[in-house]
C-alpha cells in the first residue's frame, strides 16, 4: 500500500533504526539550525500546539453552539470564518472558512483530491486516509462506495454533495444533531462530534 | 502539466482504510518534518502555490508512493536548494558547507502563535465586478494553463451552475509562476454527477473555480 | 472501474527514452512468459477481453510498476488459477500438487504455424444496420459500463466524427463478463485535439469506438 | 523509472542471479508442462518465430511493394488485411489490418494507450517504449514532444492525427517515400524503412 510508509514504530533515538526519510529529516533540520534559518524553539513549539491545542475537539465546539444557538448557526452559514473566530479560531489553513450543514435531504462531504486541503484550526491536521489517494480520488466519484468502507450507509433518496477543496475555501461539515439529544448541554453536545463526521464521513447517531 | 495530484475518478489506488484513534503523528520525523515547513514558509521564498507546483513536479511514481510529509519535506527542500540557502551535499553530510544566505525573517518560538492565528489570507482586492451570479450555468475551458492549475481534468470541458460568488482571490495559475496575485473571481460550482460521470442519481460534485476557467454555458 | 490502464492523457511518467536496436526479448524469461500465455490461450477458458480485464484489475501501483510481460503472466496465472487449473501453492513449489483439470485443448508444436496464421478474428454478423455512417457527429456517453470497457475516459462526454466505418465486432464490455459476443457496429471516431485537450491545432486524436459509446450530436 | 525492471543482464542459467519474476515464469512453465497443458515444444517454436520469423522486416516489405506499385498501395488502403495477407502476413494481433498513409498534409502516429495493442504479424513484439506508460500516457496528448524524444520534429502545418488502438484493428502507418529513391529496387527500398517509420515516431530521410 502506498502512504502506509510511515505506520512502522514511532521512532528510537537510535539511529540505526531511523529510515531513510527519518535521517534526511533530522539531517535537514539540524542544517537549518547550523544556517540560522530556523529557530528550534519554534520547532518544538509548533509540535505541540498541533499535538495539544489545535484538534477536533475545536470544531466540536462550533458544531455544539451552532446546534443550540440558532443565531450562532445563521451566522456561520451567512459568514463562517467570522463566527468561528468568535470561539477563538482563526489562521492558517482557515482563513476563508464555509460551513455546509448536513440536512435529511443532502449529505456534505468534503475531500481535498489535488493536495489535501483540510480546515486546521478547527479540525487540526488531517489524518492518513484523508491524504491519501485511495480517499483523495474516490470520494467524488464513488461517495457511497467510500462511505461503506467508514460503515455509512445513506438511503439512496439522500443526495450526497462532495466538496472538493480546490481553493483556499476550507470546508466544515456541520453534522445533523443526533436524535434524543434534547436534554444534553453544549459541552455535552461537543463530546458527540466526531471529526470524521465533521469531515462528512461518519453520520452521528 | 496533467500532474500526478490530478487523480479525481481514478478508481484503483485500493480502499481508504480509516484508521481507529489516529495519533497526530505516526512518526518523530512527520512531527519535525511539518514543523520544519511550516518555519520555512515564513521566509518568503515561495507562495502556497509554487510550492504546490513544487510537489506536483515530483516523477508521478514517487509522488504517489510518498507519504503527505515526505512530499510536503522534499518541496521545501526543492525550493531552498533553488534558492541557494542550501545544497542537497549539506543534507547529505548533515551539516553546513557553504555559508548561509541572507534569511529575510526567521520565526520565532514568540511568534508562533500569532503567525499561526493570522495565518495567509488568500482574498485580494479586484479590479472587476464579477461576470456570473448564484444560478448562472458555466462551461469549464477544455484547455488548462501550463504548468500549475487548480481546474481537475474531470471538470475540463464540463458544464454546472454557479452555488457560490466569493470574491476576488490570488489566481494559482498565475501566482504558481512568480507573476504576482492576479485576482480573479472565485466561485463555488456545482456539477451535477450525472454531467461529471454520467451517475444516475443527483448526487453533485462541487469545485471552487476561479473566473478564468469558466465561461457562460 | 476507472483502472490503471486509463492513463491517456497524463503527462507524468516521465521520458519515453526509445532503445536503439531494442532486442526482441530483454531477459529469457521474458520469452518464455510470452510463449507459455500464447499457448495457455489456446485452452479457451478465457477470451481477450476477459484476459484484459484481469490485468487491469491489477492494484494501479503493481500495474504501473510491472512490465508488459509481467502484467501479462500475472493475468493469466489469475485465469489459471480462478478457474482451478493451477494453485498458488503449486507455483510457489513449482510443481503439481493436485491432479491436472482437464484441458479442452493444448497447442502442439505442429499446430503452431497455422495457429498464429490463422489468429483470432473478432469480426462477428450483426443484426442491425449501422446507425451512423462516414461524416456523421457524434457525441460518446459520459457513463462507462461497470468492469471493462474500452472508451476512455478523456472521450467520455466529447464531440467527434465518424471516420470510418468497420463492420460489426465482438462488444468487449459484454465479452468481458463472459456474456457472449455481443456483436456491435465499430467506428473510427476523429476527435479534435481541441475538443479533447483545448489545443489550438488542427491535430486528432482517432478512437475505434462501439456504437453503443455513442450517440448522435 | 517503470517498466525499466527487465532491462538487466539476462539471465544465466544460474538459480541464484534469477529475479523474483524469472522464478516464477520458470516455475509455472514446470507446472503446465508437468499438468500436461502446454507441449514445450510448442512453446520454443513460439518463442523462435517472434525471434526469427515475425518482425518488422515483414512491414517493411509492405511499405516498398506499396512505394513501387499503385495497385497495391489502392487495395492496401481499401483492404489492408487482404492485401498484406497477399504478402503471406496474416494472423495473431493483425486480423483487423488498416494501413494509414502519411501525406505532406498529415502524420499518423500510432498508440495503445489502454494496453499495448500493435500489429505483430508486420512488426513483430512490440518494442518497450511502445509497451510503457510514458508512450501510453503522453503520445495522445502532446505528440509533438514525444516525437522530440525520437528526435523527429514536424512542421506547425502539419496535422498530427494520433491513432488510438482501442479495439481489434491494427495500424501500420505507411511512411512517405523518401527523395532520391527513385532508382532503388522494391528489394533496397524495404531495407530504408524503419519500425519506428511504420508506428509514426519517424520519418525518413
Amino acid at each position: 500500500m502506498p502512504h502506509d510508509g510511515h505506520h512502522h514504530d514511532h521512532d528510537s533515538h537510535d539511529h540505526s533504526e531511523l529510515s531513510p526519510i527519518a535521517l534526511r529529516v533530522r539531517a535537514l533540520e539540524s542544517l537549518l539550525i547550523e544556517k540560522g534559518y530556523v529557530d528550534p524553539a519554534a520547532i518544538d513549539l509548533l509540535i505541540e500546539t498541533y499535538e495539544t491545542k489545535i484538534g477536533p475537539r475545536n470544531g466540536a465546539k462550533v458544531v455544539a453552539r451552532a446546534w443550540v444557538d440558532p443565531t450562532f448557526a445563521a451566522w456561520l452559514k451567512q459568514d463562517a470564518t467570522a463566527a468561528i473566530a468568535s470561539i477563538g479560531y482563526t489562521g492558517r489553513q482557515g482563513e476563508h472558512m464555509v460551513a455546509l450543514f448536513n440536512t435529511p435531504d443532502t449529505h456534505n462531504m468534503v475531500v481535498c483530491t489535488l493536495c489535501s486541503c483540510y480546515p486546521w484550526p478547527v479540525l487540526g491536521l488531517p489524518p492518513v486516509w484523508y491524504k491519501s489517494m485511495p480517499y483523495r480520488s474516490r470520494a467524488i466519484v464513488e461517495p457511497r462506495a467510500v462511505l461503506k468502507e467508514f460503515n455509512v450507509e445513506l438511503p439512496k433518496e439522500t443526495r450526497i454533495d462532495v466538496w472538493d477543496s480546490t481553493a483556499e475555501l476550507r470546508y466544515l461539515v456541520i453534522p445533523m444533531r443526533p436524535a434524543g439529544t434534547e436534554n444534553l448541554s453544549e459541552e455535552q453536545l461537543a463530546e458527540r462530534v466526531t471529526r470524521n463526521a465533521m469531515i462528512g464521513t461518519e453520520v452521528l447517531a | 502539466m496533467n500532474g500526478p495530484q490530478d487523480m479525481g475518478g481514478f478508481t484503483r489506488f485500493g480502499p481508504v482504510n480509516p484508521e481507529v484513534d489516529e495519533p497526530v503523528f505516526h512518526e518523530a520525523w512527520e512531527a519535525r518534518a511539518l514543523a520544519l515547513c511550516l518555519a520555512m514558509d515564513s521566509s518568503g521564498l515561495w507562495n502556497a502555490d509554487i510550492i504546490r507546483h513544487t510537489r506536483e513536479s515530483m516523477p508521478a511514481m514517487k509522488y504517489w508512493s510518498s507519504s503527505y510529509y515526505d512530499i510536503r519535506v522534499e518541496g521545501h527542500i526543492t525550493q531552498l536548494v533553488k534558492h541557494g540557502y542550501i545544497t542537497e551535499a549539506e543534507i547529505a553530510a548533515g551539516r553546513m558547507q557553504v555559508p548561509p544566505a541572507t534569511m529575510k525573517s526567521v520565526l520565532t518560538a514568540a511568534n508562533v502563535p500569532a503567525v499561526l492565528a493570522k495565518g495567509a489570507p488568500y482574498d485580494r482586492p479586484g479590479k472587476n465586478p464579477a461576470r456570473f451570479k448564484q444560478g448562472d450555468r458555466v462551461r469549464c475551458l477544455t484547455a488548462a494553463s501550463e504548468g500549475h492549475t487548480r481546474l481537475p481534468r474531470h471538470a475540463r470541458g464540463r458544464s454546472g451552475e454557479i452555488a457560490r460568488v466569493h470574491g476576488t482571490f490570488i489566481f494559482p495559475d498565475t501566482s504558481s509562476k512568480g507573476l504576482g496575485d492576479d485576482p480573479h473571481w472565485l466561485y463555488t460550482v456545482r456539477f451535477s454527477a450525472r454531467e461529471i460521470w454520467g451517475h444516475d442519481n443527483s448526487d453533485g460534485v462541487m469545485l471552487d473555480l476561479w473566473e478564468p476557467y469558466l465561461e457562460a454555458a
